[in-house]
């Protein structure tokens, strides 16, 4: 009997962590309760990108979407919708603007804009079912390729598509694999590898692609692999994604199972197989040289790269190192050609882009928009604005060491150069979206002491310039900091990004140099003593003025008792004991407690 | 499992697409059956039942079947709502297993209305 | 080869060459703190970084690997670069604030003071020259980084305050190190030494003394850490002519010689045997070996005397006869030794000015000249003290010559008890025969003397050859004797042994066994009897037959035929009864 | 007259023979009783030269070779030691007291020890009394 609906729960790690695998449980027991389990499909999917509003549930063909679902909820959507064809109202999405729930995914703006190429089977398929890979086209790239195709003209297709490396270099991945296959190498052995080392806080691209289309990144390394003659793939990911591994796995014996992957793909002769190494989580080993020394057992610490790891890489063999979405969009340019590929986008950065959307934006989660779009469309029309009606402040792009855009940029098309131009980068992928309760002295820092502790220590620049870097936003933030600070940051800035080993500690000053270029009245309000944002404690004073009602919420919440006042009687706050840790101000009805 | 070659490939993608159609919403029709409280007294369960075998007979992938709630006509029930793409919607009225299958094998499939079940055509919104 | 420009200056070079290599051919000078020749360059530390323009791209690189490519142009010193080594200087100032050698370098790009902190305590810059040295040099694998960022650190295994289970001491990371961040405990005796010589270390190569001949460094391959942990190999990668050869091997050579020259030297005499004179127990108590390496200028000390302490001695005892004329050790006298203690005397008052104590027996200054150098060196200042010395001790705690030695010896001359406090002692132990004397004597068939050494064929006539004919004598192993004495003997041998080689042929001795074929039963007796294997068996006569080359007249097989068919020739048995007879002439005939 | 023995003594070439003469160079006195016949080795000491020496009328005989391992010859020493042996049941059976005969090593550095090896069979002849097998 064939399947008359299709309930599409998505399993993607943001929803499994809101319970979508009981929810999905619950679900089937109820079919199966009310004998519906012989008609209606229950299909685990990867991560649909909304991971705000999870659990996700689609229900296909009607394409209705629900959202926040509770196994409290099972029965009733079971009995209106499936059985008596009602979609259920309560569940469904309600845009910030609009009045009335949208039922249908592609009517959502946070869908609608966006375009999906890598994550073409984005909460279509079952990520551990093979089949529906294959039932919605999969693996055809690969067949064209192996039998239609020299590896010669994959490489050109490639190039021809513009396609460049979508790991935060943006190197022309056609121009990769043609320079690794004119490297010599002295037995003809040559690696391809997989970084899915994704270590940008808040970025989660690449696990999501694994997550949810797993098969999508395998096709895309046989037929790289294929391009430049390599019979041993690797992929990189990280140990903190055990959903993505988990799955990477199963889709790796499946493929070899189908003679997808293994020796004589598809009865072509050509050989290929994939080994999977779990990184331990260091942030360096993103970088192409740390993670090759990482796979070689070595330490994960990057060398100077005057040597292209494409000529001299892992295990001193021509290597081509391409991140997940990069091989995730390899097999759709060689299913629809690189013409249509390259229609999408801006005039040097082609096709689409994965961006995650977080911090202060009303949809957070994961979005594939074509290049071009400018930053204002990517926060205010697919990401819903600012979140609790908030004021823009700035954007950071590019992971941990991007730079900050402020508000007049907000109409630069998201594209590599342009982005690079402006300060910042495109980098994996990142979007962090910060409102006018971020102190930008104060996240500067806040990133500067995540990548000086993130940095391997290796050379000089990178370990003792983002520490001096660290001390010196320090000092600033506690109200210590001198105008010659500022002159300092900028040089120290300037040699850290010129002396570096790696580009972890090339594109550190990042951060520092950008918000000192748009944000710099902060860092001279901060020398004057004051925080406008009113993060930096030192900075702040709360007090508490005349709209007090005596309700004593903040003399109970003050953990070091500085709050002063009978009940019913107006409070003060001693400052001397004060910590500023602004637990009054949260607790507040009344807007007595301020922050000045 | 056997290794595949390029052509059990491109016969598995087929037969493995055909399957899944519905999912992704493509069809040539869809037909929604009433299932209101009164449908389901009238036997509106044994015709969906029906319909679904019949569909799995005839290797049929490509018809939506929906649910819905009480047409309104609760004394004609089992109901059902037939559309084809680009044409108006045609209800029948008093179905019953046998019925149902003329219906998917002459409407859907083929295009022509079965006069003898329907009851009118286009949906009450529309008319 | 390639050309580049570097600070406007063309340089050729093999594609490839580090630009720190190019530089250096044009005796451009790039500072650098992580590198060292024969280790991968590492680029930690940044101060080489230059400006390389290629084309339209300018871009910071580092010296030491960045490979030279046809074209570019480098510059080692502009501004940019000076600016990118003064702040990485400036960093590494802050992080170990009272390194000299940074400090150094800082001040020569203007740092001062660095504005990134200050930290008198840390030495460490983490340049990993250690790290690199002990895992790909010497392949010990004892250090290693741990921890990231701000917190990485060099450690031994599991961070452990001594890795001696694994460290095998060579102290190659303490060599490299820019900062003098490690230093080497010695918690045992020094590797790579010779034993009379623990006075300093030494490097697992090096030329054993400047008058070695031929004069040539060599590997010793238990202080080398390639042939201990197959790690290394620096030396063969700057050997510019790759002279170095890791796998030669002790063999035997095997040559066919018609003479030989035995001159197998001597051994001192082990002066720790006399516990009184406190060798290897008390500090400054020094063999006259080690006092001579000590007094030559490419020595350990440059030729200066020096107690252990560092300090010049304000005076010096030197010991005569320390295991020589000395009835539980040798009887002999050495013959050297007071020449030698008048020189160290002579070179102690010409270098410092300490006193100088002889304690003698006797001063036996019998060569040409050598009373005369004596007579100097008594007019030097030199105090000779006739009488054995009796023993050496340490000033006790207390003693107001605490600290100092005492030698005290009985002064014969004025009848005396005395003792003598002097910073620092000198034996003159004996030469004594190698240890292997006996051995060597066995391969040659030499015969020894009472004392050990061999004993030439005629202590006048004959002083150096030996009872077999062909094999002569020079040098010590024949007696203790000076450079001269050895001189003229060996000489003298060389001389012998060329005559015999001029006049082309060897005149045997007569005495021979010959075996009369009528006699002769085929008993085959002597054929197995013979050590020279002379005597074989003529299958066609059935007779035993002597090959008289071969035949050495030892006269066994004369003895031993039970047909008495062979007859030894100058020791007939007629001639030896003829003996008896004669010399028994007077018997019986009272 | 006190008996004064006479002694036959074979010496090898190389270390006996030397050593006796080491004893002579270095001035060190030994019993003239001692009437030295050089051979080249020990081993060519036939026991007949022994019987001939008892029979011209010698009171003792002295045999003397290198020490063992030290003979010119590798092995003549030994051979010596083996006839040695069976000679002292020959000489027995002869009537003459086995002790009479004498086999030492002495070394050609052992100038000394020839003389103390010469005055012990002296002295041992001595005791013995004269021979008396000439008369």
């Amino acid at each position: 009997m064939p399947y008359r609906l299709h309930m599409m729960v998505c399993a993607g790690t943001g929803c499994v962590s809101n319970r979508s695998l009981e929810l999905r449980d619950a679900l089937s027991a109820e079919l199966a309760r009310r004998g519906l389990d012989k008609e209606i499909e229950i299909v685990t999917t990867g991560c649909n990108g909304f991971c705000g509003v999870g659990p996700i549930l689609l229900v296909q063909p009607d394409g209705i979407f629900y959202q926040k679902v509770q196994v409290k909820d099972v029965p009733l959507l079971v009995e209106e919708h499936l059985v008596k064809g009602r979609p259920v109202k309560s569940l469904m999405f309600t845009p910030p603007e609009a009045k009335e729930p949208v039922p249908r995914m592609r009517d959502i703006p946070f869908f609608g804009k966006q375009m999906l190429v890598a994550l073409r089977n984005r909460g279509m398929i079952d990520p551990e079912k093979i089949e529906d890979y294959i039932a919605r086209g999969g693996y055809q790239a690969l067949a064209k390729a192996l039998t239609t195709m020299t590896p010669k003209q994959i490489i050109e297709e490639i190039k021809a598509s513009g396609l460049r490396g979508r790991g935060g270099g943006g190197f022309p991945t056609g121009i990769k694999w043609e320079t690794c296959v004119h490297a010599h190498s002295e037995d003809g052995v040559r690696y391809l590898v997989c970084n899915a080392d994704e270590g940008d806080p808040g970025a989660f691209m690449d696990r999501s692609i694994i997550e949810g289309d797993p098969h999508s990144v395998i096709e895309g390394m046989v037929i790289g692999a294929y391009a430049i003659g390599a019979h041993q793939g690797y992929i990189y990911v990280r140990h903190e994604y055990p959903l993505a591994l988990k799955r990477f796995m199963i889709a790796l014996d499946q493929a070899r199972e189908y003679g997808l992957l293994g020796k004589d793909i598809l009865g072509t002769g050509f050989d290929f197989d994939i080994e999977v190494h779990r990184g331990a989580g260091a942030f360096v080993c993103g970088e192409s040289t740390a993670l090759m020394a990482s796979i070689e057992g070595r330490v994960g610490e990057p060398r100077a790269k005057y040597i292209h790891t494409v000529e001299v890489g892992l295990y001193n063999k021509p290597t081509v190192l391409n991140n997940v979405e990069t091989f995730a969009n390899v097999p759709v340019i060689i299913e629809r050609g690189a013409k249509w590929f390259a229609s999408i986008g801006t005039e040097h950065s082609k096709g689409t882009k994965v961006f995650s959307l977080a911090g202060r934006v009303k949809n957070t989660g994961l979005v594939e928009v074509p290049m071009g779009l400018s930053l204002r469309e990517l926060i205010f029309d697919i990401g819903g604005g600012i979140a609790d009606n908030g004021k823009f402040k700035a954007v950071q792009t590019g992971g941990p060491s991007g730079g900050f855009l402020p508000e007049d940029l907000l109409d630069l098309p998201v594209d590599y150069e342009k982005l690079y131009e402006a300060g910042s980068m495109m980098g994996s992928g990142g979007v962090v979206v910060m409102d006018h309760t971020s102190c930008m002295v104060d996240v500067a820092r806040f990133f500067v002491d995540f990548l000086q502790s993130e940095s391997c220590g290796k050379c000089t620049p990178c370990r003792e310039g983002i520490k001096a870097m660290h001390g010196i936003l320090s000092r600033i933030c506690d109200g210590k900091g001198s105008e010659a600070d500022l002159a300092t940051l900028e040089e120290l800035c300037s040699v850290v990004a010129d002396t570096s080993l790696c580009a972890l500690g090339g594109s550190a000053p990042n951060p520092v140099l950008t918000s000192l270029r748009y944000f710099r009245s902060e860092y001279e309000a901060h020398l004057q003593g004051k925080c406008p944002a009113g993060v930096c404690r030192a900075l702040i004073t709360f007090r508490i003025n005349d709209k007090c009602t005596g309700c004593h919420l903040c003399f109970k919440a003050c953990p070091t008792s500085a709050v002063l006042g009978e009940p019913k009687q107006m409070h003060s706050i001693i400052q001397g004991k004060c910590i500023k840790c602004g637990a009054c101000y949260d607790v507040c009805k009344f807007e007595a407690v301020t922050k000045e | 499992m056997a290794k595949l070659t390029i052509s059990e490939l491109q016969k598995l993608r087929e037969k493995l697409a055909q399957e899944r159609q519905t999912r992704e919403g493509n069809a040539r029709g869809q037909i929604i059956i009433h299932m209101g409280t009164c449908g389901i007294a009238a036997g509106a369960r044994k015709v969906l039942t029906a319909l679904l075998e019949a569909m799995d007979k005839q290797n049929v992938r490509d018809v939506i079947v929906s649910t819905s709630g009480c047409a309104g006509m609760c004394s004609k029930e089992p109901m059902a709502t037939v559309q084809l793409p680009q044409q108006a919607p045609v209800k029948y009225i008093s179905l019953n297993e046998e019925k149902i299958v003329r219906i998917l094998n002459e409407h859907l499939l083929q295009g022509n209305v079965v006069k003898e079940f329907a009851l009118a055509v286009g949906s009450e919104r529309m008319g | 080869m390639i050309k580049l420009r570097i600070d406007g200056n063309e340089v050729e070079v093999n594609a490839g060459t580090p630009l720190l290599k190019a530089a250096q051919k044009l005796n451009i000078e790039i500072p650098t703190l992580c590198h060292y020749e024969g280790i991968e360059p590492y680029a930690a530390c940044r101060v080489c970084t230059v400006e390389v323009v290629r084309g339209r791209r300018r871009r910071m690189v580092t010296a030491c690997n960045y490979p030279a490519t046809d074209g570019i142009e480098v510059f080692t010193d502009n501004e940019r670069v000076r600016r990118a080594r003064r702040l990485n200087l400036e960093m590494l100032l802050g992080r170990c604030s009272e390194v000299p050698a940074i400090r150094a370098l800082a001040a020569k790009y203007g740092v001062e003071k660095s504005r990134f902190g200050y930290d008198p305590k840390e030495k460490c810059i983490l340049c990993g020259l250690c790290v690199r040295m002990c895992s790909d040099i010497v392949k010990a694998n004892v250090l290693s980084f741990a921890y990231s960022g701000p917190r990485r650190k060099v450690v031994t295994p599991f961070e452990r305050e001594m890795a001696t289970d694994v460290c095998i001491a060579c102290g190659a990371c303490a060599h490299v190190c820019p900062t003098g961040a490690i230093t080497i405990e010695d918690l045992s005796q020094r590797r790579g030494e010779v034993p009379e010589m623990y006075l300093g270390p030494k490097t697992a190569i090096s030329i054993p003394f400047q008058q070695a001949v031929p004069k040539v460094p060599y590997i010793d391959p238990d202080a080398c850490i390639k042939m201990q942990t197959g790690g290394c190999g620096i030396c063969a990668q700057v050997c510019e002519p790759e002279a170095i050869n890791y796998k030669m091997q002790d063999e035997v050579v095997e040559l066919d010689v018609g003479q030989i020259l035995v001159a197998t030297g001597y051994q001192i005499f082990d002066a720790s045997q006399m516990a009184q004179y406190g060798y290897g127990k008390l500090d400054n108590v020094l063999s006259a070996l080690e006092f001579e390496k000590m007094l030559n200028s490419t020595g350990p000390t440059g030729g200066r005397v020096l107690t252990k302490n560092g300090k010049e001695p304000r005076a010096i005892g030197i010991i005569h006869c320390i295991g020589s004329r000395d009835a539980r050790y040798h009887k002999y006298c050495s013959r050297v030794c007071c020449m030698y203690a008048l020189k160290f005397a002579h070179l102690v008052k010409d270098r410092t000015n300490a006193e100088v104590y002889q304690f003698y027996i006797d001063m036996r200054a019998f060569g040409k000249g050598y009373e005369e150098f004596y007579s100097r060196v008594l007019d030097e200042g030199v105090n000779v003290i006739r009488g054995k010395a009796a023993e050496v001790v340490e000033a006790t705690w207390g003693n107001e010559r605490e600290g100092h030695l005492l030698v005290r010896c009985e002064d014969t001359l004025i009848g005396k008890f005395r003792e003598v406090p002097v910073d620092m002692v000198v034996l003159c132990a004996a030469i004594e025969p190698n240890v292997d004397q006996e051995r060597v004597g066995q391969i040659f068939s030499l015969s020894r003397s009472p004392d050990g050494f061999f004993l030439e064929r005629h202590p006048k006539l004959d002083p150096m050859g030996t009872v077999n004919d062909g094999i002569y004598l020079a040098g010590c192993c024949q007696g203790p004797k000076d450079i001269p004495d050895t001189v003229a003997q060996a000489q003298g041998a060389a001389a012998r042994i060329l005559a015999m080689i001029a006049k082309g042929e060897v005149l045997l001795d007569p005495i021979r066994a010959s075996i009369d074929e009528n006699l002769c039963g085929g008993c085959k007796v002597c054929n197995n009897l013979c050590p020279y294997m002379a005597i074989t068996f003529d299958d066609v006569k059935k007779v035993s037959v002597v090959n008289e080359t071969l035949c050495k007249g030892c006269g066994t097989c004369v003895a031993a035929c039970p047909a008495g068919a062979i007859t030894g020739s100058g020791f007939t048995d007629e001639q030896i009864f003829a003996e008896i007879e004669g010399i028994l002439a007077d018997a019986g005939n009272k | 007259m006190a008996f004064e023995p006479k002694i036959v003594g074979f010496l090898c070439n190389w270390c006996s023979y030397t050593g006796a003469d080491l004893a002579g160079v270095s001035r060190i006195k030994w019993p003239p009783n001692v009437r030295p016949i050089r051979v080249m080795c020990s081993g060519r000491i036939d026991p007949t030269f022994v019987v001939k020496a008892f029979r011209e009328g010698a009171d003792g005989v002295l045999v003397s070779g290198c020490h063992p391992g030290d003979c010119h010859y590798y092995q003549g020493n030994y051979k010596a030691l083996r006839r040695y042996h069976l000679l002292r049941r020959v000489l027995e059976q002869f009537g003459i007291h086995p002790d009479r005969l004498m086999l030492t090593w002495v070394s050609a550095a052992e100038g000394e020890r020839w003389a103390k090896v010469t005055q012990e069979i002296t002295e041992r002849v001595r005791k013995l009394g004269p021979l008396h097998l000439k008369d």
